[in-house]
């Protein structure tokens, strides 16, 4: 079998790192969103902890999805043939992927989780930079700083909707794991879920 | 007739104090325990002394709250100072300087030693007792002596000092005043005034 | 004050003025919201400033500041001649009716005997007419002209509303309001109370500010009544206390005098203290006077007192002037003082002019404080910056500093602004080193007494024996010093009608001042305080909280002096005939038999009504004095006079501008301040969260008000430039001040004679030492003159200039 | 849970299961009614609060007001605050004593994400639990009125308690102890009701047309009440709402968002797991590498 370099091993420590701070934020984002989750703050160290942990690591998280954004965002253009297999997502759910069109290196579903990650971390920084009592309380006003709640909140929530999908999808596109933790996909792998990619690739070694 | 040296309400003190502290002590107080709790009354077992607001004239009934129960071993502070309800004048209510007495009784401005300042000096110097009062009373004697005026130009008995001055407090008590009032006089002071005159 | 804190609930009328009773005694101002809510009281406050007591005012008359009398003058106008006035009471309580010295008169702002250049009068004619018995002559129509009431007419006719408005600044409607609420309580069953402190005596004209007052309340009948009368809220806690204990230059505990020097003996001291009755039947208890003062002596040096040396009347001292406050610190300034001693006090805080105090202090030899605070003056010799700009090394003053108890630390009697000796008691030590006042005055006697003993010295009579019977000498206990101030007998008295029946036992506590003798065989240190200390016990620890009259008399709380007294004069709260003027204010009645009721008579129990007696027993005419005979030095009706410094010219009568009697010092008379340098009126006052010079050193307090600030209307601010927050400078001719200014719609201009009258209020607690920021003594400022009669420096009204500035460095 | 006596909790922050009640609504409420007609601004209260609380602010400046300080604190607990009005040529000074209103309906507790940080007990105080307050300030944005402050040392939150260790012990609160002019009153909620029409009717005796009772309804009313001259226009009084609620910000935020919000991320992960199982996974099957290998050959072949 042929393997296709698809991540460096930057690339892949870069993503790991901002998807362990996301879980992170998101365990302790769920803590203080919801009683019944409240438990999860014994995780950072009590509910205290939590409340000073979480918007340090979002911080954190903002750099880190900086650089990732920086790296991938030429693979993640919009292009014609992604409307295209956005229309024919039913197919793409049911496995017909020969009645999809060839991609490129990522599909219509990943670019939308990547603006979308995009869009949601800049609105949670910015509302969380308001709801950050602790330094910023004389800065907004309590009426902005309500308003940023539950901006944070309803952010949050779709960004860990769109973080299932994304995670769901890696899980169900088998070999897909392989290629954030390994670095590398199949040669198969490549042709069937992202064909154009995988022709680009071949094109440019055989120049 | 109604003496009451030191407290009426012994209802906290002795009666009450039965039941109140094993309520309390039933609830726990252990930290990891409070999950929803008030703060503990800080007033259980701390004795109460009647005492006058010394500001104003309005002179409102306090409530002196001592920490311990003075035994011997255990010296008093006050802890907190509240309105006597039984005062027919300010029926426990304080004003916000009366509200803040603590915070006098503990002032760090508090003088706690007598301290002496030579002429010329910059610095307070702690001396004794003994020798402030001795160096007083030698002061005082040497002026007295040297400006007394026995007669006046007339020829009349006068016997009176007026090369020194003695001003009187405002808020000290009744008996200070008095004997203030025998020592000054004793020895023919007239310039004597207290902050009536402003 | 004449009533009590309680009593005010009775009133239907509360006049404010000359002080401002919601911000300096709030919880006695509870009494006042009292009367509002038991019987729809209105209250009136009369001020310069719209302050917390006008916040709940029903009326709220602006004032500039010293011209009340002008105000209260416009009063007694009005209600003489709208006839507002109480007749009954007035003609029979009052000295209206009686005639006046063909020799007496009044013209352009001068009444008949001044002296010019010695800034006095001669007061010979300022008295009543008598007949052969030397009695008053009186004419009860009120008709005659020379009687005291037509005098009284005549003098204040002056004070028309038009007049007082221009002087005044109080504007017509509200001058018309107040004055027509007032004249409402010349019914018997409406009764006014009147509330004033400093703001009153703090002028050269202050005793007249309060006489006038007290003819208002005269004329309405409100004297001695329930919920009447003229209160003086003392401002300190025992103010009232040591000055009934005579700690002031010319005085005797128990409101007695020291001689002067032109009493070289006992029986010439007696004959101006006679107190003969000036009319028929009258008590005129001072003619007691003897007995108070032989057992004061008595007291003072015990066995070394006896008749044959006059009571050791030679071991008190004479006087050739009153040294009070403001003479001793100018003979300071002079160089004339060497040693001084402050007990709890901070003059360089609390007295005028600033500078001089400073100054005057550097010139000592030596200065000892007791205080149980670091105070300003203790530490007058440091360098504090532009706070206490001095050179320590160029001040040769040796300071002692004493660190004493405070009020928690040691038990002893406060008396209450209602004359209540109330008792308290010790909750903990002294921290530190500190010793009681008591243990401080001890030792040093002590010393004294030793030195002079040993080594003799100038009359050390008095000092060698002082009467010392303590059973610790170094300590004597609150309760030896209480029960000697009350009296007891030193020898067995029979009763010379029947041998066998003992008056006094030797030892003994006596029960009141009425078992006082002029023999020798009683002591007692001050004797209105007679009563305190029985041998029942010590009364002024009476806790007993009922009150049957439900008046607020609370008979058997502490003790309350004279003779457990709460309402001062109450035998004028019934009519001649000795029915109360309102059954619903009963205090006392006469029963047929005898004087009973809720509190103890004003009066002798057993003087029937139709015995005549009058019910101001302690006068020899036994009614109050509309007309001061020859009592105060700058007139028997109070006069209108301006400022010292102020913005106007005296409208009434120019050429005499100020008070022609008051008693300035040449020195200080060149400091005064012009209108054109300086256009605006300054006065201090104090906030409600400060304390004088103390609050500022309680942490809790210290936060509520932690900066010195100016306030001013926002006219001014405007004309000036100046924001709320801004610094200003404050200046006078005496001295400058920074603060932060206040901008406020609670000071507004006054219309004065035509002309805009701004007002700088300046609240005067912060200072050097403390934990607030340090700030200036508002004394810097003001001007070394005093009352005419008490002497009290003039704080409440000067000419200052304002300014914006800058921060000051920190 | 129990507390001291008379005072069990009624609700509790963050709690997913209701309070033990079978107390609830037999004991007496309390409240605390602050006559603003009666206030002279002495600030006793404020001082009183200090003193009992053990609290100590900074010693600060003047800003040009007696309003000192400036703003409620972390360790300001109660305010006076100071407005000057003036109409038709009268000034009226009106000063309001500010602080936690004890809503019946309290928009911190609401907003409290850590359970039992925030307490309302039966009598109707409000308590904040300084041991489990995790300083997050989502009760601040729950206040409809502005009130808790956290702490710069401690990072807690902090407000008025309504004195409960004194009222525990069936003592009236500190503020209501002290003050001198008996504008603050302490009592059964009912009694401070009929206390207030009284000083309503006496205010309208005195000629203030438009005095009345704020008791907000909007939070259920609340355990502290006001009665002010010009209850026609509660914000004179530096900002007092009119008509105040919880905000529905916080509302939605703190209500439906919560078990919507949770149950559609639920539902996202059923929706995978059923989708996996029925549709089973997308592998890449040996037909599609060979197919791969085949394409890199012809293309390197070419």
């Amino acid at each position: 079998m042929t393997y296709i370099e698809r991540y460096t091993r930057w690339q892949r420590f870069i993503h790991a790192a901002v998807a362990l701070l996301m879980v992170l934020l998101i365990l302790s984002g769920l803590a203080l969103f919801h009683p019944a989750l409240f438990f999860l703050s014994d995780l950072f160290g009590g509910g205290t902890w939590n409340r000073i942990l979480h918007p340090w690591l979002g911080v954190v998280l903002v750099v880190g999805f900086a650089l990732v954004f920086v790296r991938f965002v030429p693979d993640n253009l919009w292009r014609r043939e992604d409307s295209q297999w956005l229309r024919q997502i039913p197919d793409v759910l049911a496995k017909r992927d020969d009645k999809l069109p060839a991609i490129g290196r990522y599909n219509a579903g990943v670019k939308i989780i990547f603006w979308g990650m995009t869009v949601f971390i800049l609105l949670l920084l910015v509302s969380g930079i308001a709801l950050w009592d602790t330094y910023f309380a004389s800065a907004f006003s309590i009426e902005v700083r309500r308003i940023a709640a539950v901006v944070h909140a309803v952010v949050a929530w779709l960004a860990i909707l769109f973080l299932i999908v994304h995670v769901y999808a890696a899980i169900w596109v088998r070999g897909t794991m392989q290629g954030m933790t390994q670095g590398r996909v199949t040669a198969g792998w490549a042709r069937k879920h992202h064909r154009k990619w995988f022709d680009e690739l071949l094109t440019k070694e055989t120049k | 007739m109604g003496f009451m040296p030191i407290s009426r309400r012994d209802f906290f003190r002795l009666g009450g104090a039965g039941v109140s502290l094993s309520t309390l002590s039933a609830l726990g107080f252990a930290p990891e325990a409070a999950l929803a709790e008030v703060r503990a009354f800080k007033l259980e077992r701390t004795t109460e002394t009647r005492n006058t607001c010394p500001y104003c004239s309005v002179a409102c009934g306090v409530i002196l709250y001592g920490l311990g129960d003075k035994a011997k071993n255990a010296p008093s502070s006050i802890i907190h100072i509240e309105g006597d309800p039984d005062h027919p004048v300010s029926r426990g209510t304080l004003c916000p300087k009366g509200a803040g007495l603590i915070d006098f009784i503990h002032a760090p401005t508090r003088l706690l030693y007598p301290e002496y300042r030579a002429p010329g000096a910059k610095e307070w110097k702690r001396v004794s007792w003994d020798w402030a009062l001795d160096r007083v009373a030698r002061l005082l004697k040497e002026d007295r002596d040297k400006n007394f005026i026995a007669k006046n130009r007339d020829g009349t008995t006068v016997n009176r000092w007026v090369s020194t001055g003695f001003l009187a407090a405002s808020a000290s008590s009744n008996e200070t005043g008095w004997i203030t009032y025998k020592v000054m006089r004793s020895l023919g002071i007239l310039a004597f005034d207290n902050q009536a005159r402003v | 004050m004449t009533n009590s804190w309680t009593d005010i609930a009775n009133s239907d009328l509360v006049v404010v003025m000359g002080g401002q009773a919601g911000d300096a005694h709030p919880v006695g101002f509870k009494w006042v919201l009292e009367a509002r809510s038991r019987r729809k009281a209105r209250l009136i406050v009369v001020d310069p400033r719209f302050n917390r007591t006008a916040a709940v005012a029903d009326l709220h008359v602006p004032i500039r500041p010293g011209t009340d009398i002008a105000w209260l003058g416009g009063l007694i106008n009005h209600l003489v001649s709208h006839d507002k006035i109480q007749h009954e009471y007035v003609t029979a309580y009052t000295s209206a009716p009686y005639l006046i010295k063909q020799g007496y008169g009044f013209k352009d702002g001068l009444f008949t005997g001044y002296i010019e250049g010695k800034r006095a009068y001669d007061m010979a004619n300022w008295d009543y007419e008598l007949d052969a018995q030397g009695h008053v002559k009186a004419d009860p129509t009120l008709q005659h002209p020379r009687c005291v009431f037509q005098l009284m007419k005549a003098h204040y006719a002056r004070y028309t509303p038009e007049m007082v408005e221009r002087i005044t600044g109080s504007p017509r409607d509200k001058l018309m309001t107040a004055w027509s609420w007032i004249a409402e309580t010349a019914r018997p069953d409406k009764v006014m109370t009147a509330l004033y402190a400093v703001g009153w005596t703090q002028h050269t004209v202050g005793t007249q500010n309060i006489r006038t007052m007290a003819m208002v309340q005269l004329l309405l009948g409100n004297v001695g009544m329930a919920g009447g009368g003229v209160n003086a809220l003392r401002g300190h806690s025992n103010i009232q206390g040591l000055t009934d204990l005579g700690l002031l230059s010319n005085l005797i505990p128990g409101y007695l005098t020291l001689p002067s020097e032109h009493e070289p003996d006992f029986a010439t001291y007696m004959k101006s203290r006679g107190f003969k009755p000036l009319r028929p039947g009258q008590l005129s208890y001072w003619q007691n006077y003897k007995k108070f003062f032989v057992s004061f002596q008595k007291a003072m040096w015990g066995k070394a007192a006896t008749a044959a040396n006059d009571f050791a009347y030679d071991h008190l001292p004479k006087l050739d002037v009153v040294y009070d406050l403001l003479r001793i610190f100018n003979m300071m300034h002079k160089g004339e003082v060497n040693g001084y001693i402050c007990q709890g006090f901070n003059p360089l805080q609390a007295a005028p002019n600033k500078a001089k105090i400073s100054t005057a202090l550097a010139k000592l030899k030596f200065l000892v404080v007791m205080d149980p605070l670091t105070t300003e003056t203790a530490s007058f010799w440091e360098n504090h910056g532009e706070y206490n700009a001095v050179d320590p090394a160029k001040i040769k003053t040796e300071v002692f500093r004493l660190p004493t108890n405070c009020f928690a630390e040691e038990e002893g009697a406060l008396v209450n602004s209602g004359r209540w000796l109330q008792w308290h008691w010790k909750g903990a030590e002294p921290p530190g080193e500190a010793k009681t006042d008591i243990a401080i005055m001890a030792a040093l006697h002590l010393r004294l007494r030793e030195l002079y003993k040993k080594e003799g010295g100038a009359f050390p009579d008095p000092i060698v024996d002082l009467n010392w019977p303590y059973i610790h000498p170094e300590s004597p206990s609150p309760e030896e010093l209480a029960k000697e101030i009350n009296g007891s007998a030193l020898e067995d008295v029979v009763d010379p009608k029947n041998p066998n029946k003992k008056l006094l036992t030797k030892g003994r506590q006596l029960n009141l001042f009425l078992e006082l003798r002029d023999d020798g065989k009683t002591a007692c240190g001050c004797w209105i305080y007679s009563g305190s200390f029985t041998e029942k016990g010590n009364m002024m620890a009476q806790r007993e909280v009922s009150d049957p009259s439900g008046l607020g008399v609370f008979p058997q709380w502490a003790w309350s002096w004279p003779a457990n007294r709460r309402i001062l004069y109450n035998r004028a709260s019934c009519d001649p005939d000795g029915r109360p003027w309102d059954p619903k204010r009963m205090l006392i009645e006469w029963n047929g038999t005898k004087w009973a009721g809720f509190d103890v008579p004003d009066f002798p129990p057993l003087s029937k009504p139709s015995a005549g007696m009058g019910p101001f027993i302690m006068l020899p005419e036994g009614t109050a004095r509309l007309f001061a005979r020859g009592f105060l030095k700058d007139g028997p009706f109070p006069e209108h006079y301006e400022p010292f410094e102020a913005p106007i010219a005296n409208l009434l009568h120019p050429k005499v501008n100020s008070n022609p009697a008051a008693r300035v010092f040449k020195s200080d008379l060149a400091v005064f301040g012009k209108p054109s340098e300086f256009p605006y009126v300054g006065t201090t006052y104090r906030v409600t969260e400060l304390f004088h010079f103390w609050a500022k050193h309680a942490l809790i307090n210290a936060i509520l008000q932690p900066q010195q600030f100016v306030e001013l209307s926002e006219d001014l601010a405007k004309k000036k430039g100046i924001m709320a927050g801004d610094w200003v400078k404050v200046r006078s001719n005496r001295g400058q001040l920074r603060a932060v200014a206040v901008v406020t719609k609670r000071l507004k201009p006054l219309k004065v004679d035509g002309k805009t009258i701004e007002v700088v209020g300046l609240p005067f607690h912060w200072g050097f030492t403390g934990l607030t920021k340090k700030g200036y003594p508002s004394n810097v400022l003001t001007p070394f003159v005093g009352d005419a009669n008490a002497e009290t420096p003039e704080f409440k009204a000067f000419l200052v200039d304002i300014e914006k500035t800058t921060a000051p460095a920190v | 849970m129990a507390s001291l006596q008379s005072l069990d909790i009624k609700r509790r922050s963050a709690t997913t299961l209701p309070a033990p009640d079978v107390r609830v609504g037999h004991e007496e409420e309390v409240a605390k009614l602050i006559d603003v007609g009666r206030c002279i601004g002495c600030k006793a209260c404020q001082a009183a609060c200090l003193e009992w609380n053990d609290l100590r602010g900074e010693v600060g400046t003047n800003t040009g007001s007696i309003q000192n300080p400036p703003d409620l604190t972390a360790n300001t607990w109660t305010l006076m605050r100071f407005t000057e009005i003036e109409e038709d040529g009268k000034v009226e000074w009106l000063i309001r004593k500010d602080g936690c209103m004890h809503c019946a309906d309290p928009g911190c507790l609401e907003a409290c994400p850590a359970p039992g940080a925030i307490v309302q007990y039966a009598n109707g105080v409000v308590d904040f639990i300084s041991e489990n307050c995790i300083g997050c300030g989502y009760c601040i944005k729950g206040c409809p009125f502005n009130i808790p402050r956290l702490s710069r040392t401690d990072g807690r939150a902090y407000k008025c308690s309504l004195c409960s260790d004194r009222v525990a012990v069936g003592l009236e609160p500190a503020c209501a102890k002290a003050c001198p002019t008996q504008a603050i009153s302490f009592g059964s909620k009912p009694d401070m009701l009929e206390l207030a029409s009284l000083r309503v009717e006496g205010l309208k005796e005195r000629g203030y047309k438009k005095a009345g009772l704020y008791d907000a309804p909007g939070v259920g009313g609340t355990h502290v009440l006001y009665v002010l001259q010009r209850a026609d226009r509660p914000e004179l009084y530096q900002g007092l709402p009119k008509d105040p609620k919880i905000s529905p910000l916080v509302s939605f935020w703190k209500g439906l968002a919560k078990p919507v919000g949770l149950g559609v991320i639920g539902l996202g992960v059923l929706a995978g797991f059923f989708h996996y199982v029925t549709v089973g996974p997308d592998t890449v099957e040996e037909e599609d590498e060979r197919a791969a290998e085949r394409d890199m050959a012809e293309r390197r072949g070419r």
